[in-house]
């Protein structure tokens, strides 16, 4: 007898969720909405702000060229390099910056930390395929764009299940 | 590093570095007196058994260390599973060092029986000798297995031979675990294997 | 004895109705690993675990980076667990460093640590579906697992890989907003697993088709020296939280959960509970802990530990007992870093369990073992 | 139509029983055989007796056929395609076979079975039911006994003796 | 006439036939249009899930559950003289059950030995 | 677009649709019609309504569509129609495409997801077919072992005797491919094949996994075919019959799923196993062995199986669609057609279409059991599909007791219950039927 | 002209001839075994046919006895194979004279 009430019981909850609400995002229609505007690091206190760890956003009138960055990578991805910039672009002594190759960094954030000068954030884009491996490698000046991304959905809780609406 | 690293367990016993801990700096001068009583218990049980043999490296909190040679290792083990209770081996790791020409391997042992010994690890370490050119099993780095003794020994020290040629005397099947069919090199954790590029 | 062959390649002559069957590597019901399992007919004569096709060298990698550089490469091997992979050799590092931590990223690290479990034992509970052949068992926990995917997310700005903890607290304070956030979607997430019962746990076949096969007895679970749910659901009350409670741990009231039967439908209905008692854990947290304060103590870029010493110390992972083993000999760099993980010690019992078994109980037992190959191979 | 079938039918079934002993490999004889079985089927079928037809098919081709394709593969390859046989054996097969079928063959030829047609309906398979509890049943409860009996002496047959010196663990 | 009722059954042959004509050219038109590369003679290899085949592929046998093929055979018989009676069992007598009730009795009898004998796994 | 395929010109696209189909036209009308009117001149042309078919009354049928019906009409009498399309291979084929969709959306909302959704517009309707084209343009991989014939036959035959299966299956009063007499005996017969290609297909890939698949399943559906045979025959003995379509005629005033409840459940189970559904899809287990039988299978061969197999499961449900619930038969829901329709045409403002003498093709009353056999089958489908979503996949040695033990016992249970049913006079001559 | 019981009759005696022929010449276990089974489908097409054509419900239910016991007879003779073959690891005949009396 369990054995057929198990049974039935098994049956009822799948025919119960084919009514349920889907919770599975359309994912390049919709996406989802993140905390903030991307992850920073206030070094007064010590501590991050928190947001999504996406691509890098470089503040090219805070970057003194320390490198301090480049050598907070070193023994993690190796991802960041300091370029020299054009002249036109110049804003610290040394004329370099950091150029990130996103196909080594692992977004950890640590360069974030590393960064004393509040030139570098995370931003919430995380799109960054390319067909080829140079597409990856962001200079300082593509560094310097702010993406546009649009996310709005979020988990919404209801009755009937939960959804990204 | 280099003068210090001669018996590194064996020298930050006496002075009891155990509670350095920043948060409370004044600790040291007062703590070296009050080793944790029923961590001292079991040290002394062992220092009693086997006396000049084994060498308690630190009584720390939960953890306590003895260092013992390559050819008492066997039957301190069964001391601790027979007489202190102790039921598993956690981990077994090898730590190279090579300015002292000897390879340590690092039984912690703990146990699941005794609820009292719930927290406590116990960690017997001994050495074994270290050859600069490995012919990892047929060379004089060997250590007798604890596998009788512990069967949670078996992988671990599977493991541990084939990242730093220690070969198992006794252990009944010895052979590569994790690397590659094809591997050729040196042990890659002994010190002397370098990370390209590095 | 030097370097046996290969087992794959050392076939001994053996009867004839006996036949070596590779399970893996690249085989939907092994994982990264690969077993050699001798079959005679329906059953199992000997098994013989092969890991090693994901080890990258963790061990070898942490003697050259610093304290802080290691971070994000040790979580690497369980990316879906990977705060409590990193909590014990943070524990171990502050021990070294002489850090103590501040009283909220202690309660953070507990909640952060929490979600993570639920999140690997979601995946963990998703795969086993899948090697049961139940496609909804894959399904749901998928995608139930994703509302503390967004938690950690909007906590730490990684959806897996977080490289959260550091020595001397966490990388960043909560987003505002996160505790009520958080509580919503954990007792959301509480009632969705309660109903894995109806299609899974209390599923007539799925009783008849686990119940019985790999047993571990008690005595077996210890001598093996197992770890985490498959002790626990061998009998044996023992659980790293309570028995030995790192950071806030002893101020919580964390229940163990135990099964006598030591099948494999014990060990895969363990983590299940498991889970639903993190969520009573992620409750009290949010519940006790300080509303404000500081979460990171400050280090210097390449902290340096006294001189040369070691620690072990070990935490209650989704796995079981992860165990860190530091040698440092003062330099920013640790000596020599060892993780004692759960995975490597549950794959002792498999050639054991194994033995005798049938076939089709293979992808049971063998995952219920919760084991996970990168994590062993490190 | 129906001559056209007969044709193709004794092509199908003579063929594929001569297949079935000289093809080299025993699989491939093994779906000879079945073509055998299965054209005798389409006789049955021609005969109009569809109920012993389908029989023949479910049973022979079905499960019998099965057995045989298990039985076959079960033994080792390279017995499968192994072939034992002598050629004078074989010469004096193919007279005796010739001899039996010139001699039959004539017999039937010369009998006055050549004459006899019939335009009678065709059997109901009701029928067969129904002889089998009446007329026959003795011959069912016969039927019975010696399907009960080949199946118990099958089993006793096939299980393995040596059960001692298994390796299995179990 | 004789072979009348034949005709009937042709119909199935000839769906048969219909879909294996139908579906060869599926095949075909496949092996025609998708590309061919045999510069790899490891893609040939049978399954092993990455590993270079080992022993013989045809070997293997789940003999603990052989008696079940060997009572296939025997009670496919039984449950097809079963419709010989149950097809019929309407124009029937209702004594005339009786003997097919002894035949069931004596296969019911073989099953459960034959059902014995296959449990003992060990013995096969 | 540009993205998919960076050198993508819409207008060249454009440009080589057009030069082949004006090649195709070209081509169509120098060679094939003449070809065709040449052959229609030397054959022997059968008489429609009372007229000689000429080609050039074929020619007429192009200004004047009315006058094709008649042609149609005795087409769709012919067996070749029968096979073909309706009821037969053509009528099959669409409901297992739509029973694969079925079942991929119903499974994604039952694991709340979306399932198929890009390809064709409307969520996903047309996956089924991208999926066939991407098998059919895979190459077909052949292990160097292997035993090419049977391995290259194995599908094909799988096909055929799905569909030889599908041949039995009354649809419609009178629409059945082959209405015979012996149609249940002629189903277990032809259901006794699947073992046998299965078993060859899989010894002839020469390779582990799918031998261990085909001798599980081979296993598998030998033990299931007795609990199957068995349960049907309480049915037989109520109706008397073994045509299929005498039994879903009989099933007129009630189906036999009233009385029989036992004998359905275990011809359920059973269908469920020898179709290899989930809880019984141990020749495919692939977290065991890799996909069973299948695992050699690449490309269109792959495709083929599938098909067979969805074949299979139509044709399962459709029998336990006849024997069980009934068939074809249901309240009329059809309405009559319209006799003005048929005989004024239609009027569309100022165009008047028709009338249409031939029309309608079908009858009402084919209409309506149509109907109701394809709701009756796709409710039967659902059911079968559903476990999928809620079983996990039991082991060997399990099915086989069930098989043996529980399902035997509760198919003799079955009959049992029909031959007291009959005895008492609940049903039968002087019952309710 | 349709087929007769004379053509029937012949396939018989065709078949039945084969089968002798295998039976005499093989030596392989399993083929002799092929060639039983035909020389038994050769006896149940003549005994079906002459039902038909000198008619008789009879002739039917003898091929049914007739295939029942073959199968009966598959399933002893193939299991005698196997214990055959477990012992002698061969399928020829002439290596199984020790299981002689």
């Amino acid at each position: 007898m369990g054995t057929a009430t198990g049974i039935i019981r098994a049956l009822n909850s799948g025919i119960k969720h084919i009514a349920t609400k889907r919770f599975t995002l359309r994912y390049p229609e919709e996406k989802l909405k993140f905390v903030g505007d991307g992850y920073q690091f206030d070094p007064s206190t010590g501590v991050g702000i928190a947001g999504l760890k996406g691509r890098h956003m470089l503040f090219h009138d805070h970057c003194t060229g320390c490198q301090l960055c480049s050598i907070a990578c070193e023994g993690v991805a190796e991802a960041i390099a300091m370029v020299k910039v054009p002249e036109e672009q110049k804003q610290n002594k040394k004329s370099i910056m950091p150029q990130i190759d996103y196909g080594k960094c692992v977004f950890c954030g640590l360069c974030v930390d590393a960064c004393p000068f509040y030139a570098l954030y995370m931003t919430n884009d995380y799109e960054l395929s390319s067909f080829s491996k140079e597409g990856l490698i962001y200079t300082p000046a593509q560094l310097q764009v702010k993406p546009y991304v649009a996310q709005d959905s979020e988990i919404q809780i209801s009755d009937r299940g939960a959804t990204h609406g | 590093m280099s003068a210090e690293t001669e018996n590194p367990p064996a020298e930050a016993k006496p002075e009891v570095k155990s509670p350095p801990p920043k948060p409370a700096p004044k600790k040291p001068e007062a703590a070296p007196v009050e080793l944790p009583a029923f961590e001292k218990s079991i040290s002394d049980k062992l220092v009693e058994k086997f006396g000049d043999k084994v060498e308690v490296g630190f009584v720390k909190e939960d953890r306590v260390r003895i260092n013992v040679g390559r050819e008492d290792v066997h039957d301190v083990a069964e001391f601790i599973r027979d007489e202190l209770n102790y039921d598993h081996v956690e981990s077994v790791s090898g730590v190279d060092y090579p300015q002292d020409n000897e390879i340590e391997v690092v039984y912690h042992i703990g146990s699941y029986t005794e609820s009292s010994l719930a927290r406590q690890i116990l960690v017997l370490a001994t050495r074994a000798q270290r050859e600069t050119n490995p012919i990892p099993g047929n060379d004089a780095t060997k250590l007798p297995t604890l596998r009788d003794v512990f069967y949670s020994v078996e992988f671990h020290e599977r493991e541990v031979f084939e990242m730093f040629g220690v070969f198992f005397d006794g252990h009944p099947d010895n052979r590569r675990l994790l690397l590659p069919e094809d591997w050729a090199d040196l042990p890659p954790l002994r010190k002397d294997f370098a990370i390209k590029g590095r | 004895m030097t370097f046996t062959l290969p087992p794959g390649l050392a076939l001994q002559k053996v009867d004839e109705r006996i036949m070596t069957l590779n399970v893996g590597p690249q085989h939907p019901g092994s994982g990264h690993m690969r077993i050699i399992v001798q079959i005679d007919g329906d059953y199992i004569v000997a098994c013989d675990p092969d890991p090693g096709y994901v080890h990258r060298g963790e061990e070898k990698m942490a003697e050259y980076r610093n304290y802080i550089t290691n971070i994000p490469h040790l979580e690497r091997p369980v990316i879906h667990d990977s705060c409590n992979v990193l909590y014990p050799y943070v524990l171990g590092a502050e021990e070294l460093l002489g850090i103590e931590v501040p009283e909220r990223a202690k309660y953070v690290r507990v909640i952060a640590s929490e979600l993570n479990r639920c999140i690997y034992i979601m995946y963990w509970l998703a795969i086993y579906g899948i090697f049961l052949g139940h496609s909804t068992m894959f399904m749901w926990p998928a995608g139930d697992r994703e509302l503390l995917i967004d938690l950690m997310e909007k906590m730490t700005g990684a959806r897996v890989t977080h490289a959260h903890f550091v020595p001397g607290g966490v990388r960043n304070d909560l987003p505002p907003n996160f505790e009520d956030v958080c509580l919503r979607q954990v007792n959301y997430f509480e009632k969705r697993i309660k109903e894995y019962a109806a299609v899974f746990y209390d599923n007539p076949i799925l009783i008849s088709r686990t119940k019985d096969t790999g047993i571990l007895s008690r005595q077996d679970a210890i001598r093996y020296g197992t770890t985490g749910s498959v002790l626990r659901a061998s009998g044996v009350d023992y659980d790293l939280r309570v028995k030995e409670p790192y950071d806030v741990y002893d101020e919580l009231d964390v229940h163990t959960n135990v099964m006598k039967e030591g099948d494999s439908y014990a060990r895969s209905r363990v983590p299940w509970l498991d889970m639903m008692e993190s969520c009573n854990i992620i409750r009290q947290a949010l519940q006790k802990m300080p509303k404000s304060g500081s979460v990171r103590v400050k280090l210097k870029p390449n902290p340096k530990t006294k001189g040369l010493e070691s620690v072990y110390k070990r935490v209650e992972s989704g796995r079981g007992s992860l165990g860190c083993y530091i040698v440092s000999d003062a330099k920013p760099e640790p000596y020599r870093v060892k993780m004692s993980v759960p995975s490597f010690r549950n794959l002792i019992a498999l050639p054991n369990l194994l033995k005798g078994e049938k076939l089709g109980n293979m992808p049971s037992v063998y995952w219920s073992l919760n084991y996970w190959p990168v994590e062993a191979d490190r | 139509m129906a001559d056209a079938a007969f044709l193709a039918l004794t092509v199908i079934t003579i063929g594929s029983a001569i297949a079935a002993l000289e093809l080299r490999s025993l699989i491939y004889g093994s779906i000879a055989l079945m073509g055998t079985l299965g054209g005798i089927a389409g006789f049955f079928f021609l005969l109009d007796a569809p109920f012993v037809a389908l029989f023949q098919l479910a049973v022979y081709v079905g499960s019998i056929a099965v057995l045989i394709l298990f039985t076959v593969m079960l033994v080792k390859r390279e017995l499968i395609f192994n072939k034992i046989e002598d050629k004078r054996r074989k010469f004096a097969g193919i007279g005796l076979m010739l001899i039996i079928m010139v001699s039959l063959g004539a017999v039937f030829l010369d009998s006055g079975i050549k004459t006899i047609t019939t335009d009678e309906p065709a059997t109901d398979f009701r029928d067969i039911g129904t002889d089998f509890v009446t007329y026959y049943w003795p011959a069912l409860i016969l039927m019975g006994l010696i399907l009960a009996g080949s199946v118990t002496g099958a089993l006793v047959l096939a299980k393995r003796e040596d059960v001692e010196n298994d390796q299995r663990a179990s | 006439m004789v072979g009348e009722l034949a005709g009937n059954y042709s119909t199935v042959v000839l769906m048969f036939g219909f879909a294996m004509a139908a579906m060869a050219p599926a095949l075909v038109i496949s092996r025609m249009i998708s590309p061919r590369k045999r510069s790899n003679p490891v893609k040939f290899l049978p399954m092993e899930c990455g590993q270079v085949p080992s022993g013989e592929g045809r070997t293997h046998f789940m003999m603990q559950y052989y008696p079940y093929i060997l009572m296939f055979v025997v009670f496919d018989v039984m449950a097809i003289f079963l419709y010989a009676w149950g097809s019929a069992l309407l124009e029937i007598p209702k004594m005339a059950t009786l003997p097919m009730m002894g035949f069931l009795a004596i296969m019911f009898g073989a099953m459960a030995f034959a059902l014995y004998q296959s449990g003992r796994r060990r013995i096969w | 677009m540009s993205v998919i395929a960076p050198n993508f010109k819409l207008s060249e696209f454009i440009k080589s649709l057009l030069d082949n189909v004006f090649w195709i036209v070209l081509l169509l009308v120098l060679i094939g019609i003449p070809a065709v009117m040449m052959v229609l001149f030397f054959m022997e042309m059968p008489v429609i309504d009372g007229e000689l078919l000429t080609p050039f009354l074929a020619l007429t049928w192009l200004a004047d569509p009315s006058r094709i019906l008649p042609v149609v009409k005795a087409f769709m009498a012919t067996d070749i129609f029968r096979v073909m399309a309706f009821p037969g291979f053509g009528f099959a084929a669409l409901l297992a495409a739509g029973t694969i969709f079925v079942e991929r959306k119903m499974l994604a909302k039952l694991q709340l997801r979306v399932g198929p959704f890009y390809c064709g517009k409307f969520e996903g309707i047309l996956q089924l077919m991208g999926d066939g084209l991407k098998l059919i343009s895979k190459e077909i991989i052949i292990p160097a072992k292997a035993d090419k014939p049977i391995f290259w036959a194995a599908p094909v035959l799988f096909v055929a005797a799905a569909a030889a299966f599908v041949a039995f299956i009354p649809v419609a009063p009178g629409w059945v491919v082959a209405d015979v007499e012996m149609g249940l005996l002629g189903v277990f017969a032809v259901i006794g094949f699947f073992p046998i290609i299965t078993i060859l297909s899989a010894w002839s890939a020469n390779s582990k996994f799918p031998f261990i698949g085909g001798i599980r399943a081979l296993f598998q559906m030998v033990s299931f075919e007795i609990p199957l045979i068995l349960s049907l025959l309480g049915v037989v003995m109520l109706t008397g019959s073994l045509n299929l379509s005498q039994i879903a005629a009989s099933q007129s005033s009630f189906p036999w799923i009233v009385f029989l409840p036992v004998g359905a459940i275990v011809f359920f189970i059973t269908m469920l196993a020898e179709l290899e559904r989930i809880p019984f899809d141990l020749p495919e287990a692939e977290s065991e062995i890799v996909a069973g039988w299948l695992t050699e299978l690449s490309g269109m061969m792959y495709g083929l199986v599938q098909l067979g197999t969805y074949l299979k499961l139509y044709a399962f449900a459709a029998l336990f669609v006849v024997i069980f619930l009934g068939g074809w038969n249901g309240p009329m829901v059809v309405p009559p057609f319209p006799a003005e329709l048929l005989e004024e045409g239609i009027e569309l403002g100022p165009i008047v279409a028709g009338p249409f003498p031939g029309l309608p093709l079908f009858d009402q009353a084919m209409l309506n059991g149509t109907l109701w056999f394809v709701l009756k089958t796709v409710a039967v489908i659902f059911f079968i599909l559903l476990p999928r979503g809620v079983f996990p996949r039991i082991r060997v040695d399990m099915l086989l007791n069930l098989g043996w033990t529980k399902l035997i016992g509760l198919a003799f249970v079955n009959i049992f219950i029909a031959l007291g049913l009959l005895y008492a006079g609940v049903l039968g001559p002087g019952g309710l039927q | 002209m349709t087929s007769e019981l004379v053509d029937f009759t012949l396939v018989s005696v065709a078949l039945l001839g084969i089968g002798i022929y295998g039976l005499a010449v093989k030596r392989n276990f399993i083929r002799m075994l092929f060639a039983v089974e035909i020389i038994i489908n050769a006896a149940n097409l003549n005994i079906v046919a002459f039902g038909r054509f000198l008619p008789h419900s009879g002739g039917q239910t003898m091929a049914l006895f007739s295939i029942a016991i073959a199968a009966a007879e598959v399933a002893v003779g193939l299991s005698l194979i196997i214990v055959a073959y477990r012992m002698y690891q061969n399928v020829d005949i002439a290596d199984f004279r020790s299981l002689k009396g």
